[in-house]
């Protein structure tokens, strides 16, 4: 979960990290109002969920209210890597005399987190950590154990801020940690951390992710305003209902629709698909022992799909159940009815059953299974891909 | 032989009383797997599967010499079950639930490396040692025992492999589920050299996948080993994944394809499969 | 500093460890009021820092307020161990089905902190330490451990609380360290903890003691009402104004005043006075590097007390600097003047100005010189201790 | 030779612009004390008395080479204090303030023990090496080199019993303040032990207090050292301390009276002294 600059700031307001005085607003008058307050220069900074912002135009400076007014039209029609901008945050345009960075995240390999820093932060962070790696400071902290402020003092100063506010600094690394563990964050970046012209370090850009599988233990990020979003960008209809429904599900170009179980082969489904000359229109995961109901929605959004024209299905049954699987495949055929042709392919947990329920509905009503071909263990999986990127030919044609 | 576990361990539930534990203890058991307890924090002396509930894991090893436990309980409970296990001397741990919080996994990682346990998961279907063993929720149709490993991010993957294997002729050693969690209790590299040292085991099949940093992990031990790996990655007509922030790219490195994940894993040694079909066809080729 | 019960229960209301509702009273009347409204049958506990309280006759019944009232005359005139009873603890009179055993405490040898847990609770836990170990159930964790539930389930369960507690049991045996922890506490002991004849486990008593080093952590135990003081017991008028000054400080029932440097030979000064026949008026440190002002203090206090037939000295200047010593010693004979006889040795640190300052004030003022006798390093330690019993022999005569 | 600290070693303080520090640091190097620098986070740069002020160990170390520590900081600041000299790698350090918060010296000891380094204080009067160094706060009046080691819980007694020792003779090789805080960085059996590898030490004098544990564990190690121990206990003639609690008793044992512990340590080997006068008594008898 991704939170937006201004919802970072939040968070670091709340472990005392410094950040400045800051206004959101929606509507170039919101703005208005604002900076007429406010009565100083500002920047307007666009807020989504993207990076890049500053180079696709998103961050603006204004003299006065009525030059922000101006400025927030612009931005509010601005699109950034398909993102349109829907808030701006409002903060004092200051002197800059240094931009630091500082970012705390996870090394997964080597299963600990990491503090990095640099005395040359900004835009090009990643260009410095490539070509002058010396200029990169990092340092390891076991997920239990402290942060002590000799370490952070230490980092400070190898980071380059000056003598008489490296504890400053370091009270910033100690509380960026601290915040990283208290809220499960997979990120926190501060970039840049800005030393001011004045002689204050501000953070002044914010990039915050949190890990969505903790939320529970954080009812109090509502406090904040943060509320359980996409990682990054914003969903389309499909998406938006397969979200509603609990699906992990993405729109592709492709016109295959893909009804696999377990991520993993939803992921390699979709190669396979690529291998024999088709294109998958989705990417599907069922979960972990998807119940009959939640087999059917999948359907469903494939179905509904008008760029699909053949489904392309596998069940193995692992702590999925076949009879589950196949429970939920009638109820979508009787509740709403198959449009497409689907080919899909059972094996594993409970198969026997599923496919005694498959069976004993076909002899029921024949009709309803005319577009179903179903296989079993003793058909390779690519076969079912071929067969699929034929039928979608066949549709498409 | 096999790896981590086989017909003689001593295989425990956590959560054995819930509605998925008790389910797949019984499935478990089905296959002939040495299950000889459980546990449910305040059920202990109740019976499941005609096998004790002990309240602690501690009770549990004291009373029946369990060395392996598989978990089956809500995310938000894996953390100390995991460290509850690995600090009572158990040396294999299968994660089953998907969905743990990562801090919670780096916590379980530090006491895992500290007494020298094993666990795998996050989000893994488990382990099957075929006629053997079989921990976690794969399904035990598409396995036959015989000469290949396979390790595997994804449970769905597992079983097309163990499929194929098992159709060809070649059967496996033992079929290892890593997870599919962002952060997960062991490496493909720990459990390759697992597999290095089990002399059955004549190659090994490592399913990856786009993201994430364990297939690159691997090719550090693959030109170490004299066993045969096979490598399949999934996502490679995917485009590549994001990294988060710069934080990750300057942590992690570049994010690459899964056809870079692949190449790289050639280089290191490994022979690249693309779909299901190539792996009998390359075991042919090695003479295995 | 060792806290009151009703002290140490409203700790561990703030953790969650069940105590019984209570109320606290000072007078027969307050506690007349107070079982009106509870309308309940009653116990009566007096509240003094020491144990031993039950045997001694500090805790009685009363069915009505009546009754309680006459208790309380009596329990409010109770001297328990030499601590007067001043304050009342009132809880309601339960049935008790089982006590146990819980306590928290720092094994200095092994620099761990230990859970004890006994299904034996109550009086006797020492003795069943002694003659039947088996009984009692110890867990040691390291200070930067946190305790997990499923060791304080085991824990709980060896202590013999019954499967259907035991949950509730390990919570208590959590939070009671947790409570340890977070108040830097040096003994946390629940004796007993009860379970009631309707099946609740309960804190019947409370014995806490903190870190007096670590308070200055704790400014919300003011909240508690919990104030700094004594280890155990009331002070003699003399030890007050010892406490106020900030001098560690006990009368013993000697007649030689103590006038040590450091506590390690305040206690052997002591030792070696018995040694040579005489008996120690007072134990007194001077604490690390006193000041003047301090010296002098230390001197008023042995000078007024009429006990003391002379004044037995030592300073070995270490982190305390003779200068400041004799300053100090100067300072008293100026503004208080010495009424007893007075040996002392004076050496270490700073000794040789310290032995020009007392030089020269004596040639300016030998009289006020005229009770003391005063040696360098070349007297032995033991001379001088010596000396000391002889002056007091001849001034008791 | 000496034990943890000579001419040889490379003394940094701790606090070293505080008012306590600079003084100790002077008259520490007018003995002759291999002082290298000095911390006080947020004045590095500074120089005191002719020596480098850094703001954390790690760059003291870097710079100098330091490898002992004496800590001169508000009793608070020793924790973090403590613990960054251990990480930075000093093997010695010499906590002089006194009133440690108990628990903060718990997590200090966790880290001396991990990282092999040894810690005496609170509360300590230091170290003295005669003519070779002397760290933390003890005149250096009383001492001279020689052939007798003393380790004692309060500053005072070692001055006394130093003062013994010269003038009698003997002299001293390492003269130690255990501390008089209730929880120690060391106990008197670690530093006995390094007095029984230290060959100029023919003889050791330990002199322990009513109340503590630590006299009763030298019990352990004194039957198994060559170098002879001689024992002085203070308060032989104060009342019995008090346990905290029951749990005081039960983890502690019966608390004993100075009489006991003389009587303990005198059973295990050690030779037991009432003044200081008996100490040149005792060391002649034993042909020392």
């Amino acid at each position: 979960m991704r939170l937006y600059e201004f919802e970072g700031k939040e968070l670091f307001k709340k472990f005392k990290i410094p950040v400045m005085e800051a206004r959101v607003a929606s509507t170039p008058d919101e703005v208005y109002k604002a900076v007429s307050e406010m009565n100083i220069p500002v920047v307007l900074k666009s807020q989504v969920l993207t990076g890049g912002r500053g180079k696709a135009g998103g961050i603006k400076f204004a003299e006065g209210a009525n030059e922000a007014r101006t400025v927030a039209e612009e931005l509010l029609k601005l699109e950034i890597k398909g993102y349109p901008v829907e808030k701006i945050l409002i903060e004092p345009k200051v002197a800059i005399k240094q931009e630091y960075y500082l970012g705390v995240t996870i090394d997964r390999a080597k299963y600990k987190l990491v503090i990095i820093a640099s005395g040359d932060g900004g835009v090009d962070i990643e260009e410095t950590a490539e070509k002058n790696p010396d200029k990169i400071v990092k340092k390891e902290v076991s997920i239990n154990e402290d942060l002590y402020t000799f370490d952070a003092l230490l980092l400070a100063k190898q980071m380059g801020i000056p003598q008489e506010l490296a504890k400053e600094g370091a009270a910033i690394i100690v509380r960026l940690l601290t915040m990283f563990k208290k809220y499960d964050a997979k990120l926190a970046e501060i970039n840049p951390l800005v030393l001011t012209a004045d002689g204050q370090l501000i953070a002044a850009d914010a990039r915050v992710s949190l890990d969505d599988d903790a939320t529970f233990r954080h009812p109090d990020l509502a406090d904040l305003n943060v509320e359980h979003r996409h990682e990054e960008g914003e969903m389309t209809p499909r998406e938006k209902q397969a979200t509603e429904w609990g699906i992990p599900y993405l729109d592709l170009d492709g016109n295959i629709g893909m009804f696999p179980g377990g991520a993993g082969f939803g992921i390699m489904g979709n190669d396979f698909v690529h291998h024999f000359g088709g294109k998958p229109a989705n990417f599907m995961d069922s979960g972990g022992g998807p119940s009959p109901e939640r087999i059917a929605k999948m359907l469903v959004l494939l179905d509904e799909n008008p760029n699909v024209k053949a489904i392309f299905g596998a069940r193995f049954g692992g702590i999925s159940r076949c009879d589950d699987f196949a429970k939920g495949v009638l109820i979508f055929l009787n509740e709403h009815g198959l449009s497409k042709p689907m080919v899909f392919r059972m094996t594993g947990n409970m198969w026997q059953e599923g496919v005694r329920i498959f069976e004993e509905a076909k002899k029921e009503n024949p009709a309803m299974f005319e577009h179903i071909e179903f296989h079993g263990i003793e058909t390779p999986i690519e076969e079912i891909a071929k067969r699929a990127v034929e039928l979608a030919e066949e549709a498409g044609a | 032989m096999a790896i981590l576990c086989d017909k003689n361990s001593k295989v425990m539930v956590q959560g054995i009383t819930g509605g998925a534990g008790k389910f797949h203890t019984e499935r478990m058991l089905a296959y002939g797997t040495n299950i000889v307890g459980g546990v449910t924090p305040g059920k202990g002396g109740q019976v499941v599967a005609e096998r004790p509930v002990f309240d602690t894991v501690y009770e549990c090893v004291q009373a029946t010499g369990a060395d392996v436990s598989v978990i089956f309980l809500p995310a938000k409970f894996v953390k100390e079950a995991a460290i509850e296990a690995i600090r009572a001397g158990i040396k294999f741990v299968v994660v089953i639930p998907e969905h743990i919080p990562i801090h919670d996994m780096l916590y379980v990682r530090e006491e895992a490396v500290k007494y020298g346990t094993t666990v795998i998961g996050g989000n893994t279907a488990g382990l099957i040692t075929p006629g053997e063993a079989n921990l976690g929720i794969m399904p035990d149709i598409a396995f036959q025992p015989g000469r290949v490993g396979t390790v595997s991010r994804s449970g769905s993957i597992t079983y097309y492999v163990a499929d194929t294997l098992t159709r060809t002729g070649y059967g496996e050693t033992s079929c290892i589920g890593l997870g599919g969690d962002p952060v997960l209790g062991s490496t493909f590299a720990e459990i390759l050299m697992k597999f290095e040292e089990d002399e059955k085991t004549k190659a090994v099949v490592m399913c990856g996948e786009i993201g994430g940093v364990y297939e690159e992990l691997a090719c550090e031990v693959i030109p170490k080993m004299k066993t045969h790996v096979l490598a399949m990655i999934g996502g490679l007509y995917a485009p590549p994944g994001k990294r988060m922030g710069h934080a990750g790219a300057i942590v992690e490195g570049k994010m690459g394809t899964a056809q870079d994940k692949l190449n790289m894993l050639a280089n290191a040694g490994a022979h690249p499969c693309k779909t299901f079909l190539d792996i009998p066809d390359t075991l042919k080729k090695l003479g295995v």
